[in-house]
């Protein structure tokens, strides 16, 4: 297959882990901050695949790890959901900030 | 005779004193009085008996006193050499010294039944005495320089309790503190003395420690070689002991607490602060004198100075007191730096030896006349209720047998021959003339001002003005005194007048060696005169009501302040314990410790609160920041890889 | 003669007490378990000296060994020497006098002795045990119940003063546990058996390394200055038998700890450290003896005083010289005896008069013949005098201390008898003050003397105290072995 | 084919049985909360007791999931603590609408527990990671009206999201180094390159999230103190101990080779998580949140132990860990029984807990004295062998710096103590009655407390097992 390289792709997957860190970090948006894990996820998931792909080719670990991680993240994604909706109940609000009662 | 019976002596009043002690109070305070001076009476007359006996029977050998130590038992070992031991140790001096303790102690137990009567603490009181007199029984019995301190100790909070026996009166209660504090204040230089002695001599008995020090022997050398300060091991530790000693003797400068012992009752002044315990300074002295003359005269010069000096300063003040018994005191510590400066200037062995064998008569002789006197002013203080010389006088019709026996007494320390006073001071001065002019001279000086304050006490008690009962009430009801209190004074009148006939250097001597003490008239002459015009001047101030003495007070005013005032040594005393040593190190410790020691402690507890109050804000509740730290962390931690791979 | 009774019978005593119904049947418990206590260690000590007289030169006797965490080579292993004899026998007493004298406790009187009696169980193991691992278990147990004992029964600052010495104590034992560790890796076999140890040589590096752990670890227990800040606390608020008990037993703990522990494993580092722990110590005696005469609080002096005292097994300690050895035992116990007096005499005083306030007390011994007797005793033994066991302690350590003939511990020896004068005046100002004068409070005219509980705990003291004063032989030939073996790894170690 | 995997799974299926077990009759929906919740006592009793038997070392699905004694006995001690938890905590579940609901999610977590404990296989551990996680993130918002619930359970979810992410990210590129996922091959293949320190190190950030080692703990204070006792309980026990043991088994088996590096971070987190830990203990007012920070510095110990690279350093994890579980879960059950009757849960209410209850009372001091390490609970010993393992490497500074900690950890719980027996208040709780099933907790809790040091068995049995990690 003509050259994408294995450090283009690493490149690409390592910018979405960052990209979806600072989505973390400074997004006030429960979901989007939901999201923005997601995308670091899906960075990983990238990785495995080009790992799997370029590295590993004769063996399907990455691929079936993949998978794996993206039943996980939709589970992961469903509780998350709910429990923000719980919070928008209790809250009105899905502000990060605004819950912020437990502290010190 | 056998130890187990001289033992017996110390231990009578020991048994006394517990069963006084533990149950007087309860139930034998009516005859409490009586068991103690049984017991007294029973030890008076084993120790008289081994007295004899040793003098006349068994104590000598070919000529030599021995010094005999029976019933040793090791009490605490050290090391294989240095052990405390305790034992009997009977020579010639520590013969004298129980026949004196349990006489005048007898004494005095018949005149308190009199003298306490009804007192509340009856029982107590008595236990008391007896306690004391166990003490200083064993002290005097001492075969070891560690034993000697532990009796020690033991007369001076004997004393202690005894002074503070009224101990409502808070007068009381500060004088026995000062008393013991004082003592103790000495003793610490006895027990350091006895350190070094014991390790450098190896060893605490007497016998084995004096002969290691005055024959040629390796540790003599080393004490002699080792130097601390400029002044040798021996030195050193001679002085410390003798500082221990001037202490208990109340020699100038540790004399305060004596004249405020007086608080205590009369009889036990007579017996602890003016016959017995008060010598046991001089008796330590005598006890080390061989390591002192032959090893280091240098202590012994020390010893010297301080007696005369000690005699003369209390002398002087003795003159300007309006208390009889201070009076009394102050002429006890004179009288007692009379046998000091005797020892100092004393030689050893044979017409050297003068000092030695005069000291131990003096002892002997004032012990007798000065009881007396104590138990006189006594019975004066028990007649007029007051101890002031102004509410007295013109006594002598009221109190016939007290007056009499008081004049003896006077004309014995005034050293009037041929009463006791005039030979043991007649062989003190002789000594002191073959040895030393100087201290001669201010003796023989000293001599005159004791006829001058005695008669001036005497005349102002018994003659000068009229006696005016103060209140009728109090000494209506009893004449001069029970004869309970009679009967003492007239044993020791006998005594004060004949003491003096005792041919005492036969017995008592530096060396064991019978002393023949001839008698020099030119030396005898002197005293005498100067005695008898101490007395007239006394006479001439005192015998009847005029206003010499203050003229003559006037005279010397500033010296006559200095000396009521007891040339301000108590005020000295004051400044250095209240002002430097309270304020200087008490205080400042207890400050150190509530301040900075504590607040060490507190410090850090309240540094933990703070730290914590500090880095709450780290907890924020903010879910992102969180994970900023949480991000922080990694980073942090590939930092710190970085930083150990690279 | 089973060593771990000493253990049980405390142990058995306190969970009786907890079945206890009511409180007079509580009493009874603690009681019978504290005479039980002194016939076992009387037994104890019989047992003891027949097999020395039968002429078992054994260092250690009665010993018991089982494992307990193999893996860890951890045994419970349990001895007595002359010392630990000694120590011992001073238990005994104070609990049974520390249980009489709180007799009249009326709040949770149950929980009360329990603790008390859980207290001298961990003072017995401590005391046993010759593994260092149970030693430093029951030197912890006793951490907790003093904690209560303050907190609970005290009076005055008492939740601080608990904490404080609750804090202080459990630093020292964090610092000895850490030395305790450093032997354990260090002496090429691992093992916490003392015996072993003694004999294996644990690197002289090692040693400097560990050995001021292991010592301030136990000089915070022993008041050594300046770790000694909570004793003056603790001893105040805390109630009287406690206070008889920490300042009897608990201190002592840690003067044992130093000798038997620190010293006696670590003989070089005792060396290197030597002039510091004397300087220390005499520094402890005098400052504590001054600290005193500013005190106005009847607790707070003797608890000063304590502090002072307790120098002199330091320094004897420190001193490195047996009879020294044998003298800071020998202060150990008489201090031990002298202080719980002491404690008691004021805790029934307090008891009478509400307060220990000394400028507010005068002419007790006219309305108390006994508790003023009981003050004098214990004030005179305090100040060393011939005839009490003070005295015969005092002059051992500095006979002791005066055989090392280094001129500088020559001079802090001095310094240390120095403190006999300081001692005298505020003992003799507490005495004067309450004891003596006119009575100052016309509340305390009616004030009733000791009662039997009281009486039979002070004689009970007063008599050992007076018996060591007089025959104070008997002691130190108890003592001698037991010092003579420490001595020996001293000597090993250095000169 | 062969059954050997009946014996290896055997706690997996036993737990799945019981939720399924549970599951039908949540759907018959006849059975009342009684009969409910005496079947799951029932079952996890029985589940208990099969634990003890035939515990063999077996591997399965070639090497991805294995079983040994060592294992099998620190499942059987989780199985131990959801029993406890799960009778003491019978007053709030008593009348609960979602009782069911309730223990299958909790026994779900502890089945994803089971399987992170046995796994050999990156893919299997994760599998484990997240199924352990997720039902814990809906058991913290299990009181749905709580506004702190609610919250506790968004921080719980939305952080292990973020960590798992940044886990998963080390596992791919250590994927990308070994190409494979198995713990062997791992660490056979492992050489040390740069990458490979990466990844461990993201690795290693994860697993701190999930035992809280400062500074990834932040979230797990608010948690605890937002979700119900319960599942405090359950996280601060159950979970942290998983945790630890597969920590343990993860460093020592496939990042072998990199010690030097993680020891320095094991050393350093440990001081200062004990630090921190112990320096936020001191100032809380909520017993809940105080609990958790005590447990965060008690991790701090547990890293002092791991970092000693030996048996001995895994015996004494485990054995604290049996003993942190008896102690720390009797402190909980008296937490939620007083907090389910009367809604208490500073600690100010619990003044003169002594003169009220006290039987609780005492209970608490207990686990508080064996938190605290205090002799003759058996807190001392796990604590003092914890020390000793740490102590093996002769790294001193950190010794001594966990033993000052000491000081301060006895001090706030001396503070506790102080609240119940000698402070009064004059508004005391009331006197508390509770059922049998709390009874018989506390029962299990305070006879393991005392006991545990004392048996000298179990220390030497854990000891032998460990042997064969």
């Amino acid at each position: 297959m003509i050259g994408v390289p294995l450090t283009h792709i690493l490149f690409l997957s390592t910018a979405l882990f960052f990209i979806g860190v600072f989505g973390f970090l400074t997004r006030r948006n429960m979901i989007t901050m939901l999201m923005s894990a997601e995308l670091m996820l899906n960075s990983v998931n990238i990785n495995f695949i080009a790992f799997n792909k370029y590295l590993f080719g004769h063996q399907l670990d990455g691929v079936f790890f993949t998978l794996f991680l993206i039943a996980i993240a939709a589970a992961e994604a469903a509780v998350a959901i709910a429990i923000i909706i719980n919070i928008y109940r209790n809250y009105q609000s899905i502000d990060i900030d605004d819950a912020d009662t437990l502290k010190f | 005779m056998s130890a187990s019976i001289i033992a017996l002596i110390p231990l009578v009043p020991l048994a006394s004193f517990l069963l006084l002690g533990l149950f007087g109070r309860k139930y034998l305070s009516a005859i409490s009085g009586w068991i103690g001076t049984l017991s007294l009476m029973f030890s008076a007359g084993l120790s008289l008996v081994t007295a004899y006996n040793y003098f006349f029977v068994s104590g000598k050998v070919n000529g030599v006193y021995q010094q005999i130590t029976l019933a040793k038992f090791t009490w605490l070992a050290f090391s294989p050499e240095v052990s405390i031991d305790m034992g009997l140790f009977l020579d010639p001096i520590s013969m004298m010294m129980i026949v004196i303790v349990t006489f005048i102690s007898l004494m005095v137990h018949i005149y308190s039944l009199g003298y306490m009567k009804g007192e509340e603490r009856f029982a107590t009181y008595y236990a008391f005495l007896s306690l004391f007199t166990f003490s200083m029984l064993g002290l005097v019995l001492s075969c070891n320089i560690f034993q000697i301190y532990m009796f020690w100790e033991l007369v001076g909070v004997s004393s202690y309790l005894l002074i503070s026996f009224y101990f409502d009166r808070p007068s009381a209660v500060a004088a026995s503190k000062k008393a013991f504090i004082v003592t103790r204040f000495a003793d610490l230089g006895f027990l350091i003395g006895i350190l070094i002695l014991a390790f450098g001599a190896h060893t605490l008995d007497f016998k084995t420690l004096i002969e290691k020090l005055t024959t040629a022997t390796p540790e003599l050398h080393g004490m002699i070689s080792s130097s601390f300060l400029g002044l040798s091991a021996l030195t050193w530790g001679l002085l410390l002991v003798f500082a221990g000693g001037a202490g208990k003797s109340a020699m100038f400068p540790l004399h305060i607490w004596l004249p405020d012992a007086m608080e205590g009752p009369t009889p036990v002044s007579a017996l602890i602060h003016a016959a017995t315990m008060v010598v046991a300074g001089v008796y330590l002295v005598a006890r080390l004198f061989p390591v002192f003359v032959m090893s280091c005269p240098g202590a012994l010069q020390v010893v010297a100075y301080v007696g005369i000096f000690s005699s003369l300063f209390a002398a002087v003040i003795a003159c300007t007191q309006t208390d009889i018994k201070r009076v009394l005191a102050y002429s006890t510590m004179s009288q007692i730096g009379y046998m000091m400066f005797a020892l100092g200037v004393s030689g050893y062995s044979g017409e050297g030896g003068l000092g030695f064998t005069a000291s131990m008569f003096h002892l002997f002789t004032h012990a007798m006349f000065k009881a007396l006197l104590f138990l006189g002013a006594g019975s004066v203080i028990h007649y007029v209720h007051s101890n002031e010389m102004k509410d007295m006088g013109g006594l002598r019709k009221y109190m016939p047998v007290t007056h009499i026996t008081f004049l003896i007494a006077c004309l014995a320390i005034a050293g009037v021959p041929p009463f006791s006073g005039f030979f043991s001071k007649e062989e003190i001065l002789t000594a002191a003339y073959h040895s030393n002019k100087a201290i001669y001279m201010i003796a023989l000086f000293t001599a005159g001002l004791t006829a001058f304050y005695m008669f001036r006490l005497y005349f102002s008690i018994f003659w000068n003005k009229e006696y005016h009962a103060h209140d009728e009430s109090t000494d209506a009801h009893h004449g001069e005194a029970p004869w309970t209190m009679k009967l003492p004074l007239l044993l020791l009148s006998i005594l004060a007048f004949a003491a003096g006939f005792v041919p005492f250097g036969q017995f008592v001597s530096s060396d064991g060696h019978p002393l023949a003490s001839e008698f020099h008239l030119a030396l005898a002459i002197p005293p005498v005169v100067i005695g008898l015009l101490g007395i007239i001047l006394a006479l001439v101030m005192y015998r009847g009501q005029n206003n010499l003495s203050e003229k003559v007070s006037g005279l010397f005013s500033y010296l006559y302040q200095a000396a009521y005032r007891k040339f301000y040594i108590d005020e000295i005393y004051l400044f250095i314990t209240r002002k430097v040593i309270f304020n200087l190190i008490a205080v400042p410790s207890a400050w150190v410790d509530k301040n900075l020691v504590d607040g060490a402690v507190n410090l850090s507890a309240s540094m933990t609160g703070e730290t914590s109050e500090l880095i709450k804000g780290w907890q924020s509740g903010k879910m992102q920041q969180y994970a900023i730290w949480f991000f922080a962390g990694v980073i942090g931690l590939v930092i710190m890889f970085v930083c150990m791979w690279y | 003669m089973v060593l771990s009774f000493l253990v049980f019978v405390p142990l058995v005593t306190a969970i009786v007490i907890l079945l206890c119904r009511s409180a007079g049947q509580v009493r009874l418990a603690a009681l019978t378990g504290s005479l039980l206590q002194l016939g076992l260690t009387a037994f104890l000590l019989l047992a003891y000296t027949n097999e020395r007289q039968a002429g078992n030169t054994d260092q250690m006797l009665f010993q018991y060994r089982t494992i307990w965490f193999a893996p860890l080579n951890i045994q419970y292993h349990v001895g007595v020497d002359g010392i630990s004899v000694a120590m011992i026998l001073l238990t005994a007493f104070i609990v049974l006098a520390g249980v009489l004298v709180s007799w009249k406790i009326e709040n949770l009187t149950k929980e009360f002795f329990f603790l008390l009696l859980l207290l001298s169980a961990g003072a017995y193991g401590f005391f046993i045990s010759l593994d260092l691992f149970v030693l430093f278990f029951f030197l912890e147990i006793a951490v907790i119940p003093k904690y209560l004992l303050i907190g609970i029964w005290g009076s005055g600052r008492k939740e601080y003063s608990a904490t404080k010495l609750a804090l202080m104590l459990m630093g020292g034992s964090a610092l000895v546990f850490v030395g305790i560790l450093g032997v354990y890796y260090y002496n090429g076999s691992q093992t916490f058996d003392m015996l072993e140890l003694s004999k294996s040589h644990i690197p002289v590096a090692i040693q400097h390394f560990f050995f001021p752990f292991l010592f301030l670890g136990f000089g915070v227990f022993g008041a050594l200055f300046p770790f000694h800040t909570w004793v003056p606390d603790g001893h105040s608020s805390a109630p009287t038998s406690a206070s008889m008990f920490l300042a009897g037993i608990s201190m002592k703990l840690g003067g044992y700890g130093c000798l038997r522990v620190a010293t006696y494993l670590m003989p070089e580092g005792a060396h290197e450290y030597q002039s510091i722990i004397i300087l220390l110590a005499a520094i402890a005696i005098l400052y504590g003896a001054f600290a005193t005469m500013m005190q106005t609080d009847l607790k707070y002096i003797n608890a000063y005083s304590s502090v002072s005292h307790c120098g002199f097994v330091l320094l004897g300690i420190g001193m490195l010289t047996q009879t020294a050895i044998i003298g800071a035992v020998m202060q150990m116990v008489s201090h031990g005896l002298m202080t719980a007096l002491f404690f008691a005499a004021i805790g029934m005083l307090y008891e009478r008069t509400h307060t220990r306030a000394i400028e507010k007390m005068g002419g007790i011994l006219k309305l108390t013949p006994f508790i003023g007797t009981v003050f004098f005793i214990a004030g005179l033994c305090s100040l060393g005098l011939p005839g009490f066991s003070g005295f015969a302690a005092e002059m051992t350590v500095f006979m002791g201390a005066w055989q090392n003939t280094e001129i500088w511990y020559r001079i802090a020896t001095i310094a240390a008898c120095a403190s006999i004068v300081v001692t005298a005046v505020y003992i003799l100002r507490a005495l004067g003050k309450v004891m003596m004068g006119p009575v100052l409070d016309e509340q305390h005219a009616d004030i009733t003397d000791a009662g039997w509980n009281e009486k039979f705990a002070t004689v009970l003291l007063i008599v050992a105290i007076v018996f060591i004063g007089i025959a104070p032989i008997f002691l130190q030939h108890l003592i001698t072995p037991g010092a003579e073996a420490i001595m020996q790894n001293v000597s090993r170690a250095g000169f | 084919m062969d059954l050997s995997f009946l014996i290896a799974m055997k706690f997996e299926m036993m737990i799945t049985l019981i939720i399924f077990v549970l599951l039908f009759l949540k759907i018959d929906g006849r059975a009342s909360n009684q009969t409910t919740i005496r079947v799951a006592y029932g079952m996890l009793v029985l589940n208990l007791v099969l634990g003890f038997a035939g515990n063999v070392y077996v591997e399965i699905f070639n090497g991805m999931f294995r079983s040994t004694p060592l294992l099998a006995f620190e499942k059987n001690m989780l199985n131990l603590a959801t029993l406890i938890i799960a009778l003491s905590s019978y007053e709030w579940l008593r009348n609960h609408k979602h009782l069911a609901e309730f223990f299958m999610l909790l026994l779900s977590s502890l089945l994803g527990m089971f399987f992170m404990m046995s796994s050999c296989n990156m893919l299997m551990f994760y599998l484990g990671l997240e199924l352990s996680t997720i039902p814990l993130a809906a058991l913290c918002n299990f009181d749905l009206h709580k506004k702190i619930s609610s919250e506790a359970a968004m921080k719980m979810i939305l952080s292990s999201a973020f960590s798992s992410a940044i886990l998963l990210f080390g596992v791919s590129l250590l994927y990308g180094c070994t190409g494979t996922f198995d713990f062997k091959m791992i660490s056979a293949l492992l050489t040390g390159s740069t990458l490979q320190d990466l990844a461990f190190i993201l690795i290693f950030s994860g697993f701190a999230f999930k035992l809280s080692v400062v500074p990834f703990h932040l979230w797990t204070a608010d948690v605890y103190e937002g979700s119900p006792i319960a599942v405090t309980a359950f996280l601060s026990v159950v979970s942290k101990a998983a945790m630890s043991f597969v920590f343990i088994s993860v460093l020592y088996t496939v990042f072998g080779k990199l010690g030097s590096i993680w020891y320095a971070m094991l050393a350093v987190s440990a001081v200062i998580t004990m630090i921190i830990g112990n320096l936020f203990a001191l100032r809380q007012s909520n017993l809940k949140r105080f609990f958790a920070f005590s447990s965060i510095a008690q991790v701090g110990y547990l890293l002092i132990s791991i970092s000693s690279v030996s048996i001995l350093g895994v015996a004494s994890v485990v054995y604290f860990i049996l003993i942190y579980i008896f102690s720390n879960l009797a402190a909980f059950g008296v937490i939620s029984v007083i907090s389910s009757l009367t809604g208490k849960e500073s600690i100010e209410d619990y003044k003169g807990l002594y003169a009220s209850n006290p039987k609780l009372a005492l209970i608490m001091a207990i686990s508080l004295f064996s938190l605290a390490g205090i002799p003759p609970t058996a807190g001392f010993f796990g604590k003092l062998f914890l020390l000793t393992a740490g102590a093996s490497v002769h790294n001193w500074t950190l010794i001594i710096i966990a033993s000052l900690n000491l000081i301060i950890s006895l001090y706030y719980y001396l503070r506790i103590v102080r609240v119940m027996f000698i402070d009064e208040t004059n508004e005391p709780l009331v006197k508390l009655n509770f059922s049998i099933n709390e009874t018989v907790a506390f029962l299990i809790c305070v006879l393991g407390v005392l006991s545990v040091g004392f048996l000298r068995g179990v220390y030497e049995l854990i000891f032998g097992l460990s042997s064969g990690l």
